[in-house]
């Protein structure tokens, strides 16, 4: 992960009530925001906060800009990761929910023709407990220390940290991947990510029985990952209608996923799975202390 | 948001797919100004993979039997579901059926084209023999040959069903679909190659752009949710009123909304959360704490999202609380803090506005993780509701409660 | 090939570029029908610059006036063409005017989006402040940002603009255009936008892949290039009458084909090559030679493109022949293998059937380089040509023939 | 220049008349001509050419293929190229003209990130004499020697190699580079290309007073290119109307192109003009002695 809390960071949308909420939360939390983007308002400080009309500006004002948290209108937000990347942003973090997939389609193809990690969209984004705050993590859940968390939900991922915290295990990331069907970065990408970090020593990974990536994820841990994982998969007692729509019923028939087997998966190669969030800090500390 | 039989292929027709003569039937006497020839295949318009298998397709020969055929299929429900209207088509000799589709897959991120030399009535058959191409960059006619291909098409076919391909993805990108299936595509002796049928479902994070589209949804929705508008109609009058306040534009979000979400079951305890995840953990502790769930609905409520629509809060509570099998209402919300007052004050309002109501039969467990608790606890004292902080706690108490 | 305003405007529209209400007008009374209220602007659809220094706009306050100025505006001759139709159009009222373009750049290969903040009639002074965009990936709506940003507009105006472009960019691709302008954007006190004037361009090899811009297309040739047409029906009469088996779709894509490579001078020597390079050099040879080219037509002629249209061979001699000033004839042919035995017995039945009428007056030269000369020398003997295969010798040769 | 006669070659578009003529004159002329593609004829021989649906399929059977030559109809060349490109092939030459600007566009776009040489539309190709031919030059012109020819033109190119061929002045390599306004390949990376290429001693540059990129080209030759070069223009006696569109009017306007000075900018920088074709040998034959 290429974050510390010197990284420069700006927020695009950031005159809109909510944005303004989120950036000026994320620097009360140390986090750098050097910039907010706001089309027409450039030129202006806003709550501090020096605003331009165009990425470029603040490139050209900041110099290398290192993240962007987008805050913008569904329908906006594909034009302005583009003009992110366009500007030499490497990670961009989503807040905003309902992205149209096919936007994030697009982006994705150029995001990897560009090497550029996203995050998100409909994501709580990055946080490194004491450290920096990119999205919208409630601060009072977490506290520093090993472990990493890496999520599809949420609240849900709120919960966990909280139990962690209240058990005193500490967290060194804790990252929301977005909990629409179509997000940019996957649980295998951040099980690199936080593999390859220093300050984690462990993996908390929250998944859904709804998701379709667990599976996949349990596969690549047994193969590549070499810290341990602990796996929670919320639904698996909830009487969940999986198929609910019948685009997913043709893309589970065609590609053959079975999401019945998600904690099978975790088991067969031996990841231990947490029947539910108060059951993870014991399971953390008995990984620990291997 | 999926559209019916006759959308789909209004749709196709525009996009330059060869579709049938067709007509659209509402009443089984229209069928007396038919202006296809007859013999005619008369297909209710639902949205149901067994239509056929339920008696929902009829050939007919005549005006005499059309009507009689379209009387029975408008009587006929299909898994519970009357059609409102009826397609009148042109009967077609295919020589051999196609299933094409395009869907966009979670995992690689890219649509799909998928293609079966064994389409026809049974998706089920198609799906085995089917073969997919990932449409790894930009669309290019070349990724349906590549399918074309695999699924062992030769000669002019390779480009005629190609070119269909391509029309099908062109509406795919254009209209934000979820999916875009041709099943079965028909192809004469000749090699002309026909949409028999088709599915189109509309991506509903994209409706706001396309307003054609939009007005359809609204459409097959006052048809096609019929019960579950009135089921809602039932609350308004019995409790809140509050769904009378909301426009047939914002009910239908609102409903379609809860069509995903809310899950109905056997047991008395209803749940509301805010999150996804959140929802399925605390369904899971409830049933591993032996409680029964009555049904649970997942609700929008975060930091930065507004609460802006105090409606929607109550018809959410409503809709937990509604059923007479609802002892214990377990209200699961975590990261709300900006907010929380907010919440609090529609809690209070609505157990207070109600308790005459509800005080007997529905005990509350409010949960609420970084809002302002000992605030809640001061607000809704004397309020039938247990606010308490931590989740294990909670559902124990809502469980107990609950027996 | 250019649209019309009027033209243009109606593409606007369809794409939600805000244009004024407006009405075509055929005759002068159609006035009397106008749905538009007073006052007005006529304005005269001709594909020229200086329309309006020329008379070609008029403002008029009621249906007399209205009347009498399109009269005027029906015969006033801009740069040799007459309108064909009048565009008559609400007045505005604009505080800013803006110019606004997209088109391709062929060095860098990509299209450019540009604008200026001193747009307006003159195109000249709008040229000297205008910015550019390079849009080096595909397009989204941040390019056009950065470009109201670059001509130093602010607060809404970035967005209303930059939507405008967009809007203008998807017309661009969609129609495969050589060029869009709009030149005014209008902006009224309030902040509106309003394409006040506009000009599309349309690429002429996408044109068969755009059947509605291919009928407009049809249309403006008629009318633009009347005279043209003209020219060629009287060389139909005096000559070979082959364009009267050209149906009107060929002799447009003939004709505006020409209309590029045909250029007539006051020299006495025809030149015809295939290959818009050749034809240059051989142009350059010619004048260094000292002598005078009446004209210069470049055809396609290649070993493998098919000498399809022996019609299209004829047509051209025929151009280049047609003049009374032309003395000699040069033909500069390289490169074909194949197809040389078939412009041989082109050359031959041309200059065997019209050697009556042009023996005395016309001497050719035919240089062919690649193909059989030995067998066209042959065939040509005794009629009024030289054979040639060194270009040098070729240019000499006809240099002389013409002095 | 990353070919050679043994590169292996496929034809897009195999099985049309005109197609099929231009395989096999360069399969005649020596080209390793291996597979012709044409979607539903796949399977069969073609004039002793094997056929293939697809692409793949071709490199499937023959190992990767180094160049494409595209003969389909223009509006089908954007995904003959592209399809190509997803194969893997490096280098494309299109023969058709016609292809719409913007089809263009989008293929380079493509080409430039996947680093992929296109040579046209509208060209002539590449030809290096006894060794193999990509293209239409009729081989007859040509003679192998130290001569590379770099041109916007077809049939002046020819006019240019036989003045050559007369003159005992063989070729290393020519070009047409393609004569329609958007081609994929330009002077400078032919410049750069011959001047790296061992059998190339001078390049000859013929250019069009009509076109734009020449006087690009002669700055770049002063600054970068250490082989001598005869530059010839046709059409600079010639009385043509150079912004005949208003398209092209408003483009010279705003980026300041001046297509006179075309000649001048050569001169500049001490690159000798030749008049005429027939100029051509002596200029070359002085810059080869100096």
């Amino acid at each position: 992960m290429d974050l510390t809390r010197y990284s420069k960071v700006i927020v695009q949308g950031i005159t809109e009530k909510i944005s303004t909420q989120i950036a000026l939360a994320m620097k009360s939390f140390g986090t750098n925001v050097v910039a907010g983007i706001s089309p027409g308002e450039g030129g202006k400080q806003w709550h501090g906060i020096p605003v331009f009309s165009l990425v470029e500006q603040a490139v050209a004002k900041v110099g290398v800009i290192d993240v962007s948290v987008i805050v913008m209108p569904a329908y906006q937000v594909l034009d302005a990761a583009l003009e992110a990347i366009a500007s030499g942003l490497k990670q961009i973090v989503i807040i905003t929910e309902g992205v149209p997939p096919l936007d994030m389609v697009k982006l994705l193809r150029k995001a990897e023709a560009t090497e550029t990690l996203i995050v998100g969209p409909n994501c709580a984004g990055i946080i490194v407990p004491d450290q920096f705050l990119l999205g919208t993590h409630p601060t009072r859940f977490y506290t520093p220390g090993p472990i990493g968390i890496i999520s599809r939900s949420n609240t849900l991922t709120y919960e966990v940290a909280w139990e962690l915290t209240k058990s005193r295990l500490g967290q060194s990331v804790s990252v929301s991947l977005g909990c629409d069907p179509i997000v940019g970065s996957s649980f295998i990408q951040w099980l690199q990510i936080l593999d390859e970090d220093d300050d984690t020593e462990l993996i908390v990974l929250v998944g859904e029985v709804g998701g379709v990536s667990e599976e996949v994820a349990a596969s690549y841990i047994s193969e590549t990952i070499d810290k341990p994982v602990i796996a929670y998969i919320a639904g698996t007692y909830a009487p969940i209608n999986k198929n609910y729509s019948y685009a997913s019923y043709v893309i589970n028939a065609i590609v053959g996923r079975k999401t019945e087997s998600k904690i099978a998966a975790f088991e067969e190669v031996n990841i231990p799975v947490a029947k539910r969030p108060s059951d993870i800090p014991s399971l953390v500390r008995n990984s620990l202390e291997k | 948001m999926d559209l019916l039989e006759y959308q789909a292929k209004a749709l196709f027709s525009e996009m330059g797919i060869p579709v049938l003569p067709s007509q659209k039937i509402d009443y089984p006497k229209d069928l007396k100004r038919l202006k296809i020839p007859y013999p005619i295949v008369l297909k209710s318009q639902v949205h149901t993979e067994e239509r056929n298998s339920l008696g929902g397709i009829k050939f007919v020969e005549n005006t005499i039997d059309a009507v009689a055929a379209a009387q029975t299929i408008f009587n006929l429900p299909i898994k519970d579901k009357y059609p409102v209207v009826l397609l009148a088509e042109a009967k077609y000799n295919a020589d051999q059926e196609l299933y094409l589709a395009v869907v966009l897959d979670p995992i690689v991120r890219r649509p799909l084209i998928i293609a079966s030399k064994q389409g026809g009535i049974d998706t089920k058959t198609a799906m085995k023999s089917m073969q997919k191409v990932v449409v790894d960059q930009e669309f290019s006619p070349f990724y349906a040959r590549r399918l074309m291909v695999k699924i062992g098409l030769e000669g002019k076919l390779i480009e005629s069903v190609s070119y269909i391909v391509e029309k099908m993805y062109q509406l795919f990108l254009e209209k934000d679909l979820d999916l875009i299936e041709i099943n079965p595509l028909g192809i004469s002796p000749k090699g002309e190659v026909m949409a028999l049928d088709g599915k189109v479902s509309v991506n509903n994070y994209a409706l706001g752009r396309h307003p054609d589209l939009g007005s359809i949804a609204g459409k097959n929705i006052s048809n096609n949710y019929a019960i579950k508008q009135k089921e809602l109609k039932e609350i308004d009058h019995s409790s809140l009123s509050v769904m009378s306040n909301i426009n047939v534009a914002s009910s239908e979000t609102l409903i379609s909304d809860y069509r995903l979400k809310f899950t109905e079951l056997q047991g008395n305890i209803g749940i509301l959360c805010n999150g996804e995840g959140l929802t399925m953990a605390t369904v899971d502790m409830v049933i591993q704490a032996q409680g029964k769930p009555a049904n649970f609905l997942n609700i929008k409520l975060g930091d930065y999202l507004e609460l802006k629509d105090r409606y929607q809060m109550f018809a959410a509570l409503d809709l937990i609380t509604q059923k007479e099998n609802v002892k214990v209402v377990l209200i699961n919300v975590i990261g709300i803090v900006e907010t929380s007052d907010e919440l609090i004050t529609i809690v209070y309002e609505y157990l207070n506005k109600f308790k005459s109501i509800y005080q007997a039969r529905i005990r509350f467990v409010f949960r609420l993780l970084g809002g302002k608790i000992s605030k809640a606890r001061e607000r809704l004292l004397g309020l039938p509701v247990e606010v308490i902080e931590n989740l294990e706690d909670a559902v124990s108490k809502a469980v107990s409660l609950s027996e």
